[in-house]
């Protein structure tokens, strides 16, 4: 699977018109030292020889290549750049659970009720929402008006980066929040009416221990799932919204690749994504597996 | 040394170098320095740091083989010329503090300032200019050494001497240019490779870190030649790859300068107590171009009747907010020879437009696409301007906006009807922009307009060897005159240089071709 | 009127064998039944004897002739499925004509033009109101929705009717009547009936040949008066034991 | 007990027996989810067809001396930077969102439902390519294969087709899918088997009705995923190509004036948010409504 990705990715990016060599030297400059630069590059080998090299990177190295353009192993600029994007990745996950469970929660016992309309309304409004849009407006609200916020970047100071990552982990949870409350809601409202929280509720078992010990446990299973569904998505949004933050991730890198026609970093990038993907559904795979005696069983 | 004529500078401009004259100590010959300074009266003070938001990021500083600005305007801090340009455009010692130039225009004597070193300490000699220059013409590389160079030689201990094989009045002019920086012979023994990692060169400042994907930190050069420069301790190239990002962290201050400023976001910026606009007359000259191989624009006087059918007037000021000028010739006024104010230009005139097109073989229009790169939405306005204002005369516009990459292979291969873009002179010679659009010899072939007209390559190959004076002025008179009545492009507006730095940062030298010199530049509290 | 013959059967779902090496013949007219308790293998056989399931081994022979891997579409129409559960049997998105209407049309069992009196025909035969053919499945109560799926397989004119546990989702007390109609239609079309289920007493009402599933095998097969009398083996005493009170016949 | 002939057994007429129809319709008619989606989309679709009405001005009709003006009597919505009308230019921008939005979920919804119930269906060695093909589209983040096809095929609405077309029937292809695989093996599948009726009319008669109202849910979704990326591809100016108007790309124009003149950005925004939500509503009205018991 994650080979059909990085084959796709090389023969979809061939396909681009556009020329990197022209890309690196710019518009004014002469044929002659655009062809030169081709051929530095390997630019005018036939297109299976450098599928070929690409694959022997690959599988030797397990880098993509040189980057065109940055003239370093695409490796070496994914590391780098890797870590900001799955911290955002990662905060944008807890925001969408944090704020995600409560609103399940107070609408699936309110079921019917005004607040439960209100939560319901949530995913309608959400889905819609474009991620860049939302990005603009928490940016022009919480960090030009009100500067709670930095506007944008990753600051050097200790507090900043984390401080820098709220606003852009906002954006990309409040388009991963909607299909949560969604799911976890109709979750609950089954599992509340499920014999064993009568049972337990009739044994006079606090309420509270009834909730978060039975009741969210038996709810976070398919929550779970649901995330790992939506990985690939949520990897997507959070490469958007990197630029709208101005936040030098695997978004920006990606993004800017894509415009000079980098092959080698487009290619590092969608790999470095692909298993992402996987490992990160793996991990959530193993997570519903641990939590969930049934699966254990079979 | 030749008498560059006088220019027409911008009234903005002169009120800026006034204001800053008795301030800065420059050599007798370096005068005119645009500033952002608005306390003339206060006296530098040293330390501190500067972070610069930039679009893009720094990715090699192998001169000879780069063109880009964000390469170019990290290369001309680290090496430095022999001769330089100052805001004016003038050409001004700089690594040469004199030079002579023979009565026929061949030879020219360079000698070297005294007390030069490299950041490292070694002392700059004849032997690395040599060296410098040599391997630039034997790399050739985007920007290659046009002129026809016969011989560069060591002379003693401070003079080089150039030979051309025939006059090149634009030679000084394109030596003026970053790409012809001065980096110790034989990179010190080191690989070309480690040499451009590590780069040691004459200018105010040396790279200590460096991430070719992100930003770049330069430290001052302690032995930079102009002593007590630069002011500042640190100078950060920040990669912030989104304009309105730029402007908000400027804002915010997160940042204290940005390197490009959206015409559209001038206002707002100006309006910013903590916040100093500097504009600065540029090189470049935004046009749209016409292939003239379409059968349509190939049309003279539909390409006439289309300069007429545009209001450029109403283009400046709808998509640049009065921060450019509108253009009316070629070359624009900071370069010398600019005909901008002759009146060349066919003026706005639907009535007369419509009656050019009826003399055209396409007198009930056409139908034709407008070839433009995604995400810049000036372009995107000024397309929209141009599609309404040509729907007038009866010649539908269509549209293509592609991505950058895309719109480059298009015209590369002369595959387009009409484009925008523009055009950038990169010394300040009127040389550089007439060869590179109007010559059909040139690999471009007029800007991929394939316009082609024996009086104009006549007279350019003239204006290449005239020594520059009223007769050299005449020829690029000429030239325009013809340019604008074939108009193979029409020339919308001269952009101006915007940046922008918090108001805590003083005397930046603004330069025509975009780049600024931070020597001077020293930043309060 | 056909007759049945299974030999040498072995039959595998997946990787696990289900029934093996079992042979039994119904001869054409007659009714045979397959008794034996859950998961000895007797639905295994039903999806088998229709095609459903692919035989490792052994043959399945129609009026002596044997039934291929893959089944023209006449053979498949020649032997008929009424399944365990009504409740999945039928499809919920199709009213009962249409789901009659399509395989009349597809046999091309009567011209177009008699195809609604034909459906109103089968109705009446398992004894529903031809008024209700156009209504849903979830409209209809479980012993009707047996009977309307009685009729589906009825509608392409079998000879051969395996009924699955026909009865066994059913209230009691509308199984007696689907069991009667079964009865009833072997008798008025002449079928030949393969019956499956676990209980002894409704095999002894409809059943000629009695056959007894032990996980998988064949225990024993007889005709049904010797199997009631006088069962062979232990296994089958054992199940007729376990039967507190036997119909009287 | 001998061969009976009992009386025909009949089955209560209406309440009892209502058509399929009847009873989505009253089901529809008490969703108030339902009702208020449609109604919202109706007021958006009309808004969309009769804007060359509704509009005051040509959308495209520029006034270089009046642009960025505030909103006004004359112009309700003020102007854009070219001295365009605001108002008219969301409203004939809805028109072309709207169209591309509906027009790019056909080929990914039909090719979508019929690779997943050719996938369900039939399992085996085609089932499991289809599966990894599924995956590794899934795997790719969303607007990286977007762009890129939108790059290869060209900007503009063609691309925008191409480039959903080949990643938009995934969504479909995984869902239905896994309900095909379920439905398999219920007993009316195999009875419409025994009853000698061929896979496809299997397929297309028996098990795509049983699917399709998960898929129409589904592709109200995907409408509202197509309009966004529509509108964020005019955004990077990958979108609909100008002057036609377009909402991502009056938010990307507004942008540069967001801190003076917000409303340039924010009423596009605002649009597309209400065609999400009305087109969401009707999505889980329709899901409500059609839900079997």
């Amino acid at each position: 699977m994650v080979l059909g990705v990085v084959l796709a990715v090389f023969f979809l990016l061939r396909l681009v018109p556009g020329d990197p060599a022209r890309m690196i030297l710019g518009e004014r400059a002469t044929p002659a030292s655009v062809a030169a630069l081709r051929s530095q590059l390997g630019l005018d080998q036939p297109l299976l020889a450098q599928l070929g090299d690409f694959a022997v990177s690959v599988f030797t190295r397990g880098d993509t290549g040189t980057s065109l353009v940055y003239n370093v192993s695409t490796r070496e600029l994914i590391l780098q750049r890797a870590p900001v994007t799955l911290q955002l990745v990662a905060l944008a996950v807890l925001f969408s659970v944090v704020i995600a469970v409560p609103l399940a929660v107070v609408a699936a016992r309110q079921k019917d009720k005004l607040v439960d309309h209100l939560v319901r309304i949530i995913p309608t409004v959400g889905l819609g929402m474009p991620t860049f849009w939302v990005g603009l407006l928490l940016i022009i609200l919480f960090a030009v008006t009100l500067k709670w916020f930095p506007v944008g970047g990753i600051g050097t100071t200790p507090w900043d980066p984390l401080r820098s990552l709220v606003l852009p982990a906002l954006s990309v949870s409040l388009a991963l929040t909607p299909p949560l409350v969604r799911s976890l809601r109709s979750e609950l409202l089954e599992v509340f009416s499920a014999d064993f929280v009568t049972t337990l509720r009739a044994a006079r078992i606090p309420e509270r221990r009834v909730l978060f010990e039975h009741i969210l446990r038996n709810a976070a299973l398919p929550t779970l799932t649901l995330l790992g569904v939506n990985v690939s998505y949520l990897i997507g949004g959070t490469l958007v919204v990197e630029q709208v933050f101005g936040i030098n991730g695997l978004g920006s890198l990606l993004f800017s690749a894509i415009s000079n026609r980098d092959f080698p970093v487009v290619q590092g990038v969608a790999l470095f994504c692909a298993l992402s993907v996987v490992v990160i559904s793996l991990l959530l795979d193993a997570a519903v597996y641990r939590l969930d005696p049934r699966m254990r069983r079979s | 040394m030749t008498d560059p004529r006088p220019l027409r500078p911008r009234r903005a401009l002169t009120v800026a170098a006034l204001a800053v004259a008795g301030l800065i100590v420059l050599s007798a010959c370096s005068t005119g320095t645009a500033s952002t300074g608005t306390t003339a009266d206060a006296e530098p003070t040293a330390g501190g740091t500067i972070t610069l938001g930039r679009v893009a990021s720094v990715t090699s500083f192998d001169l000879n083989n780069e063109i880009t600005a964000n390469n170019a305007f990290a290369i001309d801090k680290v090496f430095e010329p022999l001769v330089a340009f100052d805001a004016d455009g003038q050409i001004i010692p700089w690594l040469a503090s004199e030079w002579t130039i023979s009565e026929d225009g061949l030879t020219y004597a360079f000698t070297l300032r005294d007390g030069v070193t490299f950041s490292d300490g070694t002392e700059l000699t004849p032997a690395d200019v040599v060296f410098s220059l040599e391997r630039h013409l034997a790399v050739g590389g985007p920007l290659p050494l046009d002129a026809p160079i016969g011989s560069i030689v060591a002379d003693g201990d401070a003079g080089v001497t150039i030979t051309l094989t025939e006059a090149y009045t634009p030679f000084l002019a394109e030596l003026s240019g970053f790409q012809n920086g001065i980096f110790p012979a034989d990179f010190q023994g080191k690989s070309e490779t480690d040499f451009f990692a590590d780069p040691i060169g004459t200018g105010p400042f040396v790279v200590s870190e460096w991430d070719p994907a992100g930003d770049l930190t330069f430290a001052a050069n302690e032995n930079y030649w102009e002593s007590g420069q630069p002011y500042i301790d640190t100078l950060v190239y920040k990669l912030i790859a989104d304009d309105t990002q730029l402007t908000q962290q400027l804002k915010a201050g997160q940042i204290n300068a940005i390197d490009e400023v959206n015409s559209a976001d001038v206002e707002s910026l100006k309006s910013s107590a903590d916040i100093t606009v500097e504009t600065v007359g540029s090189w470049e000259i935004e046009q749209m171009f016409m292939n003239t191989t379409n059968t349509y624009f190939g049309d003279r006087n539909v390409r006439r009747a289309i300069a007429m059918s545009l209001d450029r007037d109403g283009i400046t000021q709808a998509t640049t907010f009065g921060t450019a000028e509108v253009a009316n010739s070629l070359i624009p006024p900071t370069i010398a020879s600019s005909a901008n104010d002759e009146g060349y230009a066919l003026d706005f005139d639907v009535d007369a437009a419509k009656a050019e097109l009826a003399k055209s073989a396409y007198p009930d229009g056409f139908t034709a696409t407008l070839l433009i790169a995604s995400g810049n939405s000036l372009r995107a306005q000024e397309a929209q301007i141009i599609q309404e204002s040509l729907s007038k005369i009866g010649i539908t516009i269509e549209i293509e906006s592609i991505d950058i990459a895309a719109f480059r292979a298009r015209f590369f291969a002369y595959d387009f009807d009409a484009m925008l873009n523009s055009g950038q002179s990169d010394y300040p010679d009127p040389d550089a922009l007439v060869s590179f659009q109007a010559d059909p010899a040139g690999f471009s072939k007029s800007y991929w307009t394939s316009y082609e007209n024996p009086d104009v390559t006549a007279l350019l190959d003239e204006g290449r060897t005239t020594a520059d004076g009223a007769d050299r002025d005449a020829i690029y008179l000429e030239i325009q005159k013809i340019l604008a009545e074939d108009v193979p492009y029409i020339p919308l507006f001269y952009p101006s240089t915007l940046k922008a730095t918090s108001s805590t940062v003083h005397d930046l030298t603004v330069l025509p071709n975009g780049s600024i010199r931070f020597q001077d530049a020293w930043i309060s509290e | 009127m056909s007759s049945l013959e299974v030999r040498n059967a072995t039959i595998a779902y997946g990787r696990s064998v289900a029934v093996t090496d079992i042979s039994v013949t119904v001869p054409a007219g007659t009714s045979l039944g397959i008794v034996g308790e859950s998961g000895s293998g007797k639905t295994t056989i039903a999806a088998a004897l229709v095609g459903m399931v692919p035989l490792i081994t052994g043959d399945i022979l129609l009026d002596g002739a044997v039934l291929g891997a893959t089944r023209t579409k006449a053979q498949r129409r020649a032997i008929q499925l009424v399944q365990q559960d009504p409740y999945s049997s039928l499809n919920p998105r199709m009213t009962v004509r249409q789901m009659l209407r399509e395989l009349l049309l597809a046999h091309a069992i009567v011209p177009r033009s008699q195809v609604a009196a034909r459906c109103a025909q089968l109705m009446a035969m398992v004894s529903l109101d031809p008024g209700s053919l156009d209504a849903f499945p979830h409209q209809f109560s479980g012993g009707q929705r047996q009977r309307i799926a009685i009729a589906r397989a009825l509608a392409v004119e079998p000879s051969v009717l395996v009924a699955d546990e026909p009865t066994s989702a059913l209230d009691v007390s509308v199984q007696a009547t689907v069991i009667e109609l079964l009865a009833r239609l072997k008798q008025e079309l002449s079928l030949t009936l393969v019956f499956i289920s676990h209980d002894l007493a409704v095999v002894n009402a409809v059943c000629d040949t009695v056959a007894v599933v032990k996980s998988g095998a064949l225990v024993e097969v007889a005709p049904r008066e010797q199997f009631f009398r006088a069962p062979q083996s232990p296994y089958s005493r054992a199940l007729l034991e376990a039967v507190p009170r036997l119909p009287t016949r | 007990m001998s061969a009976v002939s009992e009386p025909p057994v009949t089955v209560p007429a209406p309440p009892a027996v209502r058509t399929g129809p009847q009873t989505f319709l009253a089901r529809a008619r008490r969703s108030p989810t339902l009702v208020v989606g449609l109604a919202m989309t109706l007021l958006l679709l009309l808004s969309a067809v009769f804007a060359p009405w509704l509009a005051p001005f040509d959308p495209s009709a520029q006034n270089l001396t009046g642009g960025l003006l505030p909103p006004s009597a004359e112009h309700l919505l003020g102007t854009d930077q070219l001295g365009r009308d605001v108002l008219s230019r969301i409203l004939f921008a809805g028109r072309t969102d709207l169209r591309i939005a509906f027009l790019a979920a056909i080929v990914p919804f039909v090719v979508g439902v019929l690779l997943g119930l050719v996938s369900g269906y039939f399992g085996g060695t085609l089932d499991y390519l289809i599966g990894r093909l599924v995956d590794t589209v899934i795997a790719f983040p969303f607007y990286v294969i977007v762009i890129s096809i939108v790059f290869a095929v060209g900007t503009g609405e063609g691309g925008i087709y191409v480039a959903f077309a080949l990643v938009g029937w995934v969504g479909y292809t995984r869902v239905v899918r896994a309900t095909t695989k379920a439905l398999r093996g219920s007993g009316w599948v195999a009875a419409a088997r025994g009853g000698g009726l061929s896979h496809g009319r299997v397929i297309l008669r028996h098990l795509l009705p049983n699917i399709l109202p998960q898929a129409v849910v589904l592709l109200m979704t995907e409408i509202i995923l197509i309009m966004v990326a529509v509108v964020t591809l005019g955004y990077l100016g990958l979108g609909v190509q100008a002057p036609t108007p377009d909402w991502g790309t009056m938010i990307h124009d507004g942008q540069a004036f967001i801190t003076t003149k917000w409303w340039l950005s924010a009423l596009p925004g605002l649009a597309v948010i209400y065609t999400g939500i009305s087109l969401s509503l009707v999505g889980d009205g329709l899901g409500d409504a059609w839900r079997v018991r």
